[in-house]
């Protein structure tokens, strides 16, 4: 009988922990421009590699460079500067506000604002994003009201939620933004049933869904990309590849998938892969994938390789599971610092001018908090009543519902 | 006016619905060409094109989600789940999402959607083909529930089903498809065509949810139904001779509490019936209901008939299913107590 | 004896459990090498190696369905869900898989595995880290369902869910993992280090799943309580000044109704308390099994002080949450009946 | 303002429907022996164009040519024959004994023999597979006692499931073949647990999961194919593709993929795509996958393509949605026939002794059946009891379910 060696699980970790040096050694990050730009209704089939590479647009230099690159005018640039500044401004006001005992929670997405900001900008008025809760730049990018979004975090008698959402998960139908869910993926499916439903209509409103890697595990996202491959509604599938879902390394969710594009190949599915914290490529690669849906050729799936500066939440301490130093070793540098060389290479930014900027922007969402904090802080101050409970449970309320609520006696 | 079965029925809801709304669409496994396994969408695709009728992969928790995002949008999806049994893959896209979406967005986004599913036992379907999982449902804030017993009302309260701006579960008990079947497998089932509830109007009418329906007036005791235990109760009324008052509660959530109230305040004595296993089975919130309501009217205690609490047999399914003799046995114990 | 927490109790408990048996491994979403978000696991990945305590993806179906076909092969998987609102994905493998492979294999193939999940609301986690959705398992046929109140109990009913043949789900009331917080949300908590049920035991002993546990002896009323709605119930007894005799349940599933009905008999009444939502929650199990067993007994209507049926809310999550409060009105209600 | 048309949704459909003449046209086969055969460590990487190809090992003459052919000798052969024509006899006889009343329900595998048989030949004594219901091969390669089965079948007093499971619902622990569930997919992810759980141990077994193309679109085959992909336990992931999930075709499941083997590419597992009505690449695959498991060297996805040639089930017609003959045009044959003329090329076999076979095997059929139809058949005869409906629920009986035993007085 042939001998058999006992088997052995294999679990695949990280290559570095606290501790230890920060490695980005393995990470292969293809030079900016190198990779081509295919025409908006290319088949699955021609593009295949385009999964395993990356797309840039910004060098070294601070140049555009490459196929991708010319697609966005000054304006536009200096537009997404500031809708990344002012979201990063934003998430330190918010989390300094919930370490002030005001709100119970907050989550930043430091180092990832280009990712959302360009891509909002790349979509219309009408179209729906179906988020995660580390988008608030599309928010900013289509000029929500911040003190409507602060009042979400302060779950205060100004939250449009009526303080039922924990904080970040906020929701607007005018700006294009689903409620969002506490629950990971279950958005990314019904995003591309909205693109069904548009499809179905006659319409021509596309949907864009966003999941994190970790999430990318979720029964719903494949079945998102299932229905996407089957129907091919105008949806584009965004895979915000951040490196972490809270200390688990992304190597649990890829598995030995080289990346997460090329789960979308095996549905049949067109997959490019981008650097999120390139604007330029964000901007370009967004507008390529919203072309193409609202033109009926059908899905688009991304991977947004970037990485998460920051704790997962402000419950979570990073310093238990990866080097505390990580994120400055991260390759792909910071979102705002690279759109910012860049504007000055082209000559219509200075550091000055950033720094101004920078302190019109603090000016504004100090502003913005006062007067959000005015309508109250969580326990402090005005706050939703104790109805918001009962109400929207149904459209109208059951008499079951109506008993409870009168012995509550609200 | 017209003879239907309960296929016949349900089929003609959701084409009355399809032809006055184009926002409504039908989707499901088997339901587009071939018409669904039970029949309930045959021809509905041909009649309103793939785009508003169509099959899906076999994927209940995809079916769900995309019916959720569909109705954001602002459609009125009609999903069906192939057996109730398979509802579980979907359970975290209905309770989750479908149930919460119009309480969490304040009301931005809604969830207009039916969810069909055939349930109850009786046709050798084993563990797998036999469950009816109301309880599950009733438990979750958000959802309606929706439970009929005989043509006219599959089609009314399917109609109104649809039209309902808040997600729907809605139960159809296969048993009950092609006649009013009380439990005695041993005896042929008389055809729909031949009881007065296969009567079903033309075109457009609802029965309103929350509203339950006497099947039989009587002063002894109280029985609640829904569903083949509807028949189940009148035979063993009939076989025993006690005058139960049978309630047929078709809407399990929100439920006519006000007509329950009212019925076990009179007789004094109540008998709840169902299908699915005992323990919290919804069985249970309708005895505590009772009992919170009509204590000082109580002259014996509430009892429960029901499946057992085991899985749903393939070679006993007689023995597990709630029939005649056990509902029977029941009346006589609460008349008795 | 050592001075525990509820966190430290269940790490034990399967620490224990791992140094006794091989068969036994730990799995779920950041319970590896960080030690799990609420650290139940903490260290126990260093100790027992990466092939015993593992890292999962996102995928709580799969990290359910992994541990079926383990238990199949003859380990015993302890599976964590990060919080129980997360169950639901994996609800098909639990109560299509798990739950019936023992029943529908006569016996060939069992599931001995242990789903914890931290549950209930009080640290402002609105509607997606606040749930305890017990209810929808206690009507499974084939589940065994535990909520420890206590790090003793916690620690005791651990080893024996790991221990047990059947698959168990196992919640564990997160608003206690510190301190047996009675409701009184705007007090700080006592530690377990000062509290009597703080005293755990080293190494290995079980608390028998299926026995309640009497928490405070009274005359007046029965209360039927679980998890943090005990020592809110004892604070409301203690504040209402009423003679409530306590049960604390530990066990769902089984239940001990012994001394439920051994207790209701003594009083003449009973309060079910629960964070769950009302309609169709285990407190609707409860009350109708008091009423079946204790009907004659009973001198006043048997009442329920739970959750809304609304989903948990973030800024009203103290409006939400059945405290001292209601439940003491709820007594008081019970004893002027 | 830029005009866009109207999205419109596409659902896919097949070519032909009944009236229609079956059209196989568009179904690329490649020729028998032109797919490589490579090393069992191979990577994923380098073996990505099996998943688009098919390894065939019979050519149109019945001779085994290419890489994969020379693995079976002749007595496995034979036997296999004799396995494969043993299961076709036997679910003859039992969808005969549905028709008659005998039972409630019945399920063939007409036209897909091969693929279970051979494959249960590769595997070892202590292997487990998790099956669907149309793996009965599995069994009958096993020599499982027939009777057994057919007990199970009838639902009577000799069923070892006691009555508890539908007709076909098997389950052996002995002959490695997990309990089936009529969940669909849910046994998939379960047998990587097994495999997980073997390799934990530092066992030599290994699993084999078993699905259907319909299936594939189930959340825990996604769930299977990540926990496999992270994890690399000893795991046959199988795919049997026979191009309908009861009225609906293929393509509904595949979308825009062009085979179900891709989709494992996203996951970065080794995949391949088989002839499944060619025993002899059946067989030779499998062990090589077989090895490849016991090996350490993790899991293999296979795509068996083959031709569901009965109805669904008992209950199913489907002339309703697929042309009638659609079954003989299939390009791809019969496993049976293609087997009997490969051994009669081989000089090892005859038409006289095929005869003589089946004739043999229909006997033996028969008298396991008039056994077996002496402990009962379902509703007639000898029963199981109403008792072991509370039995199993639990490993003890607890007391809520002692009390409703008694009520139910048994
Ligand atoms: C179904 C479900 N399971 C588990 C969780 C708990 N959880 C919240 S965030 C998170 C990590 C998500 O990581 P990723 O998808 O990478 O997104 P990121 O936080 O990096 O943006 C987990 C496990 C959840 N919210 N939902
Ligand atoms: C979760 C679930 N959904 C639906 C069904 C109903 N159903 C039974 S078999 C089947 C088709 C399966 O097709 P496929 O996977 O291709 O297997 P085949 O029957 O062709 O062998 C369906 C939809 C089920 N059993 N389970
Ligand atoms: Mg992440
Ligand atoms: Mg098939």
């Amino acid at each position: 009988m042939t001998y058999y060696k006992p088997l052995s699980l294999y679990v695949p970790e990280p290559s570095v922990r606290p501790g230890d040096k920060p490695d980005f050694s393995k990470f292969a990050i293809p030079k900016a421009g190198s990779v081509r730009r295919p025409e908006i209704d290319v088949s699955e089939e021609e593009i295949r590699d385009l999964a395993y590479g990356i797309i840039r647009v910004l060098n070294r230099d601070g140049e555009a460079v490459g196929p991708w690159a010319g697609v966005m005018d000054d304006e536009t640039a200096l537009k997404g500067l500031r809708y990344m500044m002012k979201t990063r401004a934003y998430d330190a006001r918010m989390q300094k506000a919930q370490r002030q005992g005001k709100t119970s929670f907050y989550m930043q997405c430091l180092g990832e604002e280009a990712i959302a900001v360009a891509h909002q900008m790349a979509l219309s008025p009408g179209d729906m994003n179906f988020p995660t809760y580390r988008q608030q730049g599309l928010l900013i990018a289509r000029e929500h009201p911040l003190v409507e979004m602060m009042c979400q975090i302060y779950s205060n008698s100004g939250d449009v939620l009526g303080g039922r959402q924990m904080p970040v998960m906020y929701s607007s139908r005018d700006s294009g933004f689903f409620s969002i869910s506490g629950n990971l993926g279950t958005q990314y499916v019904q995003a591309v049933g909205w693109a069904m439903a548009s499809a179905i209509k006659g319409d021509t409103k596309i949907a864009s869904a966003w999941i994190g890697d970790g999430a990318t595990a979720s029964n719903d996202f494949h079945s998102a990309l299932l229905y996407a491959s089957v129907y091919r509604p105008p949806v584009i599938l965004n895979v915000v590849n951040n490196q972490w879902a809270i200390s688990t390394f992304q190597g649990i969710a890829t598995g030995q998938s080289v990346t997460f594009a090329t789960r979308a190949l095996g549905y049949g599915l067109n997959a490019l892969r981008v650097d999120g914290n390139d604007f330029l490529a964000v901007y370009a690669v967004s507008k390529w994938a919203v072309e193409r849906a609202r033109r009926n050729f059908g899905p688009t799936f991304i991977e947004w390789v970037t990485y998460r500066v920051g704790a997962h939440s402000s419950s979570d301490d990073p310093s238990k599971y990866r080097p505390l130093d990580e994120s400055s070793a991260w390759p792909m540098g910071d979102p705002i610092e690279r759109l910012k060389n860049h504007l000055i290479v082209r000559g219509v930014w200075s550091d000055d001018r950033h720094v101004q900027l920078d302190a019109e922007l603090h000016d504004e969402i100090r502003d913005a908090a006062k007067e959000a904090e005015s309508h109250g802080t969580l326990g402090q101050g005005p706050a939703p009543s104790a109805k918001e409970m009962f109400e929207d449970v149904f459209k109208e309320m059951p008499p079951h519902l109506r008993r409870q609520r009168q012995q509550m006696g609200v | 006016m017209a003879r239907m079965n309960m296929i016949e029925a349900i089929r003609d809801a959701m084409d009355v619905k399809l032809g006055q709304d184009d926002d409504v669409v039908v989707f499901g496994e088997d339901v587009g060409y071939f018409g669904g396994v039970f029949r309930c969408t045959d021809g509905l695709q041909r009649k309103y094109g793939k785009s508003r009728v169509f099959d899906t992969p076999i994927n209940e928790s995809g079916i769900v989600g995309v019916a959720v995002g569909m109705g954001a949008y602002g459609l009125r999806p009609i999903a069906e789940v192939q057996f109730a049994d398979y509802v579980y893959p979907a359970y975290d896209q209905i309770v989750s999402e479908a149930a919460r979406l119009r309480h969490r967005s304040h009301g931005q986004f809604t969830s207009p959607i039916t969810i069909r599913m055939p349930c109850g036992g009786g046709i050798f379907g084993g563990q797998t083909h036999s469950q009816t999982p109301e309880a599950l449902f009733t438990h979750v804030a958000g959802l309606k529930t929706v439970l009929p017993s005989n043509p006219y009302d599959a089609k009314g309260l399917l109609i109104a089903s649809i039209e309902d701006d808040d997600p729907v579960i809605f139960f159809e008990p296969k048993r009950l498809y092609n006649g009013p079947f009380d439990g005695h497998h041993d005896r042929p089932v008389t055809p729909w065509s031949k009881h007065a509830l296969g009567d079903v109007p033309e075109g457009h009418y609802v029965v309103p949810l929350g509203e339950a329906a006497i099947r039989r007036e009587g002063s002894d005791v109280t029985v609640l139904a829904y569903g083949t235990m509807v028949f189940v109760a009148q035979a063993a009324a009939a076989e025993t001779g006690i005058d139960a008052e049978i309630i047929d509660l078709r809407t399990l959530l929100p439920l006519d509490l006000d007509r329950i109230e009212a019925s076990v305040k009179k007789t004094g004595r109540c008998l709840i019936v169902h299908e699915a296993t005992f323990t919290s089975g919804y069985g249970a919130e309708l005895s505590a209901l009772v009992q919170e309501t009509c204590f000082y009217h109580l002259e014996a205690p509430i009892e429960r008939v029901t499946g057992w609490d085991t899985p749903y047999p393939h070679a006993q399914e007689w023995d597990y299913f709630p029939g005649p003799a056990r509902v029977g046995a029941g009346l006589k114990r609460v008349m008795e107590a």
